[in-house]
């Protein structure tokens, strides 16, 4: 085991969360509704940040749960400690996309987040045929949901033109100004 | 030169908030050392001429303490106080001291993190407002009117 | 002039790992009138006190202070500590260098000057100090005990037997309290109301024993030896001297569908009503709120049916005051029965129950005659879920605490349910076992060993009925936090032991300490276990935290010995911290100008006029007079006078000053 | 009439337009109008705060510095999603002055952190509820169970809206709407989210549960108040129906679909047409 105070320092400095008040009576794990899917339940994560062990915090930044977390906050609500996990996740998960170590079986939910995120960058508003695309060339799931977006359009749901807002300098300046 | 480290004068009563300091050393919580708790019964007890003698004597902060609403061991020692606290509020403005010297809180003896947060937000808030010298200087002005008056009255009895 | 010897005590290292005790001592042998000063490592120990008793002997100090711990703890000791070396024990202070400075501070220089500072502050204010001698107050032999549940019981008993007065007083219709509805008990299984039942007649029976049923305390003035209590005897609309208690009322009561306090909602009872079959007094009170005559102004049936004419409908509330010397609280606790945990459905789900529920439903007294059936649909429940801490350890809903006795009783819930449903299958969500007691693992091992109990360790996190079962969504921590889900015909919640309702207020009226959590607090949490804050008046069972019958029962003997002490004893030495009116004598008088401004903040009645007379018996001017019997030093009168005529003893103006000044001077 | 500001959110404008069509004529059958915010962008959603804290902070401020600018002082935000990024955002800045400034640079405007933000139940119980009954038309006569999802009661201490287990103010509003709302297990459990696209799985997975708790107690229709809930409730239903082995054909309706019908609406004025689970009982309104 190596113990590392760094990472879970800096970890409880982001987040103002001190792991050690977790005392593992398992709440979180049991409401979660992707526990089921997770390498780690919520808990386990939890505890594997106590341990202050590099090698469990690598395992978490490698992981399938935190891009599984759908950050619906139950565990919060639910914690009889109220510790935060889902600001623990984001935590995580932004450490784990800046240090290039997602989770390969999350890569499609990761490419979605930035195709989404590229699609604001350039228009303002989410433009649904853009992300669409832009998340089958990231993913190279081209047959996707080929037969839904017909229908979509059908029905009046999926507009071919993007609507570009006015502001989408002042977008461009916010997301150069957050990039890290 | 160190950052100024102001001097508190502490006025607690002997149930509640004596004992809630108490707790708070039992506990082992940690406050800043630079308040001093004196020992009174009840809060109904505390003249509050010793609030204006410590300003005299060069305290730069004041925390009266005692058992919350109710809850007095004496049954209404602190309604006393309370009261007492509002009329002097506007003697002391009256007399130009800064009321914000003065903490007013209720501390039970179940409070003993509470009793180190007052400490330390007091500490923090006189810290702020610096020394204060204001009252000293304006007593020891009137001692010294005072004793020139017992003088000169000494000097005409003599003569 | 004075000779003042300063004491620094080490405390082991309490003090002296943060303090520079020796500094202290040599500081304080530098202040002007301190005679002698000195350290040692344990001062409140044998060789520490005579350490103190020797330098007053030897150096004739007229003053000592003692900087150790918290005078609240060793002021006693160490008072009497000099009264023995022949010094007037309220020449005696002691500087708080424990709780106050070496417990709070980091070490460092700063905490060693602190420690100078408030020995300086006692040095100064004992130098003022007046030699004062205790005050004797006669003992009224007299307890009150407030509560009948199994601790008022046991100390009632105590004392009744060691041949004391006491007076009881319940609040309910009976006494008996949360035991008389308990099934089995842990870890031995033996029947709650076989033990408690044979003590409940003989509090009724005891010739020492005044009980009070259906009363409640309404004032409490006085002090330890001479408390006045006035008893709020609530209307039972039946004269008690007539009733014979043959119960022909409440078969008749036409008002049948009211749910019993006894059986926790889980059966009914009729509108005049005794709670239980064995209570004590076995005889019915109308319960006003849900009667049909005082509500609709009809009915009266039961006055009808009764054979001695003993119902009474006119009868208001009675006060009576009685004289006592000392009081016992063992009020108890109450479990969490509001809608706390909306995760688990509690009070949405009538299957979902209490620990107390659960309790009626295991009692062969019980609405289902101790069979185990499910409240909605009578069903005899195959599979049980148990949720232990529901309530306790959670902070986030407010309690923090551990309750104790949770686990054990599960345990023996899980293991009575085997017992009754040799098919049925039990679960216990657990988060840790505390079974600390005698013969307690062994009993929680057997329930998991040989009843097949599962315990499964995981917090529950919500329950949803469906289709007539109630699906339990847990986790197993000890698989990886794996979900687990179980259908269920029956949840039992642990939940939470708390305060009592009520408990706040009748705290504040008999001036007692409280928690953050309104159970009471002890005088000191390791040494005065039984004791309050309020000399005379002392706690014991659950209503000071929860615990389990043995605890309760020891404790309420604690009690018991307590009071049984203090009455061995004809009279009573008091604290001489009283105020005084300044009495001095012609031609110079007292500055009293007779306004009585303190009279009127006096909380206890303790100051009186009285006319200072000339020698042809004309009144010379009025002035103030302190009762000290009455006084109780809290010293409002003090801050309260105009012409500073009024002083207390112990902490005089002069005194205060003197501290203050000591304080702030270079 | 009551002028309020509005944030559609981008979901509005595509894949749930029915859902601004319904708000806006439920509005407008009662008075109120709704004014677009102007340039409004989109708030990130879960994409922005799964991937950076900051961006997903200032998206959402950069809308409620506009609001502000254009001086509205309450919002209607119909979107859950959207909701609940606005709301936590506007808590967070007002928590924290040193990152409202920040942010605020992030977004050249400034900000001063005081917007009534309302979803649309807040919206109806505050202007709506008391006239509500007397306008309904063709009571609303169907069994529904009411879907909350995570977003609009979770983080409770933040978003202060109804109880966190079991909330009740859809329900209420159906009844007054003249349907028959049950209880069911499933009000506030997550259908999946984001993940719509992504790992579909999952959202068949957890989607499924809840439309077959619904239907296993005889729900006619689900009342959602969410687009994301809407779409993978709705969207969603034959990778659904595939999970669940059972073809389960109950509708997904949005409150205000509901709520329309009921004062009067054409099943076309609330945009009925768009759903994929076609919504049969209609025809009898």
């Amino acid at each position: 085991m190596i113990a590392n105070q760094k990472s879970i320092l800096e970890l409880q400095q982001h987040t103002g969360v001190n792991v050690n008040r977790c005392y593992q009576c398992g709440k979180c794990s049991a409401g979660c509704q992707l526990a089921d899917e997770m390498d780690f339940p919520p808990s386990m994560v939890m505890h594997m940040l106590q341990t202050r062990d590099e090698e469990l915090f690598q395992q978490l930044l490698n992981s399938k749960t935190i891009w599984l977390c759908v950050s619906c906050q139950n565990c919060i609500e639910r914690c009889p400690m109220s510790i935060d996990i889902p600001q623990i996740m984001d935590y995580l998960r932004e450490k784990s996309a800046g240090e290039h170590k997602i989770n390969h079986q999350s890569r499609d939910i990761v490419a979605f987040h930035r195709a989404f995120l590229d699609s604001i960058k350039y228009t303002g508003r989410l433009y649904e045929i853009g992300l669409i695309a832009g998340y089958k060339t990231r993913t190279f799931h081209l047959t996707q949901d080929v037969k839904l977006a017909p229908k979509m359009y059908a029905k009046g749901k999926l507009p071919l033109v993007p609507e570009m807002i006015k502001g989408t300098r002042n977008i461009k300046g916010i997301f150069s100004r957050t990039k890290h | 030169m160190s950052e100024f480290e102001p001097k508190i004068v502490a006025f607690v009563c002997n149930w509640c908030t004596y004992a809630g300091a108490d707790l708070t050393g039992t506990s082992r919580i940690k406050y800043a050392s630079n308040v001093k708790i004196v020992r009174f019964p009840c809060t109904g007890r505390i003249d509050f001429m010793l609030l204006l003698k410590a300003f005299a004597e060069g305290a730069d902060g004041i925390i009266v303490s005692g058992c919350h609403p109710n809850d007095c061991h004496y049954t209404s020692g602190n309604f006393h106080a309370r009261r007492r606290w509002v009329i002097f509020r506007g003697l002391l403005n009256f007399m130009g001291i800064d009321v914000n010297r003065i903490q007013f809180s209720w501390v039970s003896a179940a409070e003993g993190a509470k009793w180190a947060d007052v400490v330390n937000s007091t500490v923090t808030a006189v810290r702020e407002l610096g020394p204060y010298t204001k009252y000293q200087k304006a007593a020891d002005y009137l001692a010294q009117q005072d004793q020139s008056i017992i003088d000169g009255q000494e000097a005409m009895i003599i003569k | 002039m004075s000779k003042i010897g300063v004491f620094i005590c080490h405390c082991g290292e309490n003090i002296s790992a943060t303090v520079d005790c020796e500094k202290v001592a040599a500081e304080a042998g530098k202040m002007e009138g301190v005679e002698f000063a000195t350290d040692y490592k344990y001062m409140c120990s044998d060789p520490g006190q005579t350490l103190i008793k020797n330098a007053i002997k030897e150096k004739g100090l007229t003053g000592v202070v003692v900087g150790a711990c918290s005078p609240r703890m060793h002021e006693p000791t160490f008072r009497k500590a000099c009264a023995e070396a022949g010094l007037n024990p309220y020449l005696c202070e002691m500087s708080n260098l424990r709780e106050h400075c070496s417990w709070v501070h980091e070490k460092n220089e700063q905490t060693t000057e602190k420690a100078i500072d408030l020995v300086k502050m006692l040095v100064e204010k004992v130098k003022k100090n007046k030699p004062l001698n205790a005050i004797k107050v006669p003992i009224t032999k007299k307890a009150l005990v407030i509560g009948g549940g199994i601790a008022g019981i046991q100390a009632a008993l105590d004392i009744a037997n060691a041949g004391q007065q006491v007076i009881m007083v319940e609040k309910e219709p009976s006494i008996g309290g949360h035991m008389s509805q308990l099934s089995e008990t842990f870890p031995t299984l033996d029947c709650s109301q076989c033990i408690l039942t044979p003590r409940m007649v003989e509090v009724a029976q005891h010739p020492n024993i005044t009980l009070y049923t259906y009363a409640e305390l309404e004032h409490l003035d006085g002090f330890i030896g001479n408390f006045k209590a006035t008893i709020r005897l609530k209307a039972k609309s039946v004269d008690y001297k007539l009733c014979t208690g043959c119960g022909l009322c409440t078969t008749k009561c036409p008002s049948k569908k009211i749910p019993s306090e006894f059986n926790e909602g889980l059966g009914m009872r009729t509108a005049i009503y005794t709670p239980f079959p064995q209570a004590v007094p076995n005889k019915p009170v109308i319960d006003r709120a849900n009667c049909t005559y005082y509500q609709k102004g009809k009915c009266k049936v039961c006055e009808k049916v009764c054979p001695t004419g003993a119902i009474q409908y006119d009868l208001p509330d009675q006060f009576i005051t009685e004289d006592i010397g000392a009081v016992v609280i063992a009020t108890g606790f109450n479990v969490l029965k509001t809608d706390f945990f909306p995760e688990y459905g509690y009070g949405k789900y009538a299957d979902v129950l209490t620990g107390l529920q659960f309790e009626r439903l295991a009692s062969a007294s019980g609405p289902t005659l101790g069979e185990i059936r499910r409240p909605s649909d009578g069903q005899i429940p195959k599979k049980i879920v148990f949720i232990a801490c529901s309530g306790s350890r959670d902070p986030a809903k407010g309690i923090p605490y551990c309750s104790k006795i949770c686990c054990m009783y599960t345990a023996k819930h899980a293991m009575l349910y085997q017992h009754k449903v040799h098919d049925g299958e039990s679960y216990v969500f657990y988060m840790d076992i505390r079974a600390g007691g005698k013969n307690y693992e062994e009993f929680v091992r057997r329930a998991i060993e040989d009843d097949g109990v599962n315990y499964i360790r995981g917090r529950v996190a919500r329950i949803y009925e469906k289709g007539g079962k109630y699906i339990v969504k847990g986790a197993d921590t000890l698989l990886g936090s794996k979900p687990v889900e179980i259908e269920a015909d029956m949840v039992v919640l642990a939940t939470a032991g708390v305060s009592n309702p009520g408990a706040e207020e009748l705290a504040q009226k008999m001036h007692v300490s409280y928690d953050a959590y309104k159970f009471f607090a002890e005088a000191h949490p390791k040494l005065k276990p039984v004791e309050t804050n309020t000399a005379g008046i002392f706690l014991c069972g659950a209503c000071q935290a929860p615990k389990d019958i043995p605890e309760t029962v020891g404790m309420a003997s604690g009690a018991a010995a307590k009071v049984i002490g203090l009455f061995s004893n004809s009279e009573l030495t008091r604290e001489p911290l009283i105020a005084v009116v300044n009495r001095s004598a012609p031609p110079v008088f007292s500055t009293c100008v007779g306004c009585c401004m303190c009279q009127t903040a006096c909380p206890y009645n303790a100051i009186e006029r009285e006319e200072i007379k000339g020698r042809d018996g004309s009144v010379i001017k009025t002035v103030a007079k302190v009762n000290p019997g009455l006084c109780q030093g809290c010293g409002t009168c003090v801050a309260f006078c105009r012409s500073k005529a009024i002083d207390m003893q112990g902490f005089s103006n002069e005194q205060m000053f003197a501290e203050v000044m000591a304080l702030l001077n270079e | 009439m009551k002028k309020l500001g509005f944030y559609p959110g981008c979901s509005l404008k595509g894949s749930s337009s029915e859902y601004a069509q319904s708000v806006l004529a439920v509005a407008k059958a009662f008075d109120l109008e709704l004014t677009e915010i102007n340039d409004w962008n989109c708030c990130g959603a879960t994409a922005a705060h799964n991937m950076n804290k900051e961006l997903a902070l200032s998206l959402s401020a950069r809308i409620l510095a506009l609001a502000e600018k254009q001086g509205m002082t309450e919002v209607v935000v119909p979107c859950a999603a959207c909701y609940n990024r606005l709301t936590v955002t506007q808590h967070e800045l007002n928590k924290d002055e040193a990152l409202k400034q920040r942010v605020s640079d992030i977004i050249e405007m400034p900000i001063s952190g005081n917007l009534q933000i309302l979803n649309v139940m807040q919206l109806i119980d505050k202007y709506v509820a008391d006239r509500l009954e007397e306008k309904v038309t063709t009571p609303f006569g169907h069994k529904v169970a009411c879907y909350y999802g995570c977003l609009l009661v979770r983080p409770h201490n933040i978003l202060q809206f109804d109880r966190l287990e079991d909330p009740q103010s859809m329900d209420i509003l159906m009844k007054r709407s003249g349907a028959e709302p049950i209880a069911w297990g499933f009000k506030t459990e997550c259908c999946g989210a984001g993940f719509s696209v992504s790992r579909t799985d999952v959202v068949a997975k957890l989607s499924g549960n809840i439309v077959k708790d619904a239907a296993d107690r005889g729900a006619e229709a689900i009342i959602v108040a969410c687009p994301m809930c809407q779409s993978n409730l709705d969207m969603r239903r034959p990778q659904i129906n595939e999970y669940l082995k059972q073809k389960i054909d109950i509708p997904v309706l949005y409150i205000t679909q509901a709520i329309g019908l009921a004062v009067g609406l054409s099943p076309k004025e609330v945009g009925l047409q768009k759903h994929f689970v076609p919504v049969e009982f209609s025809e009898q309104h």
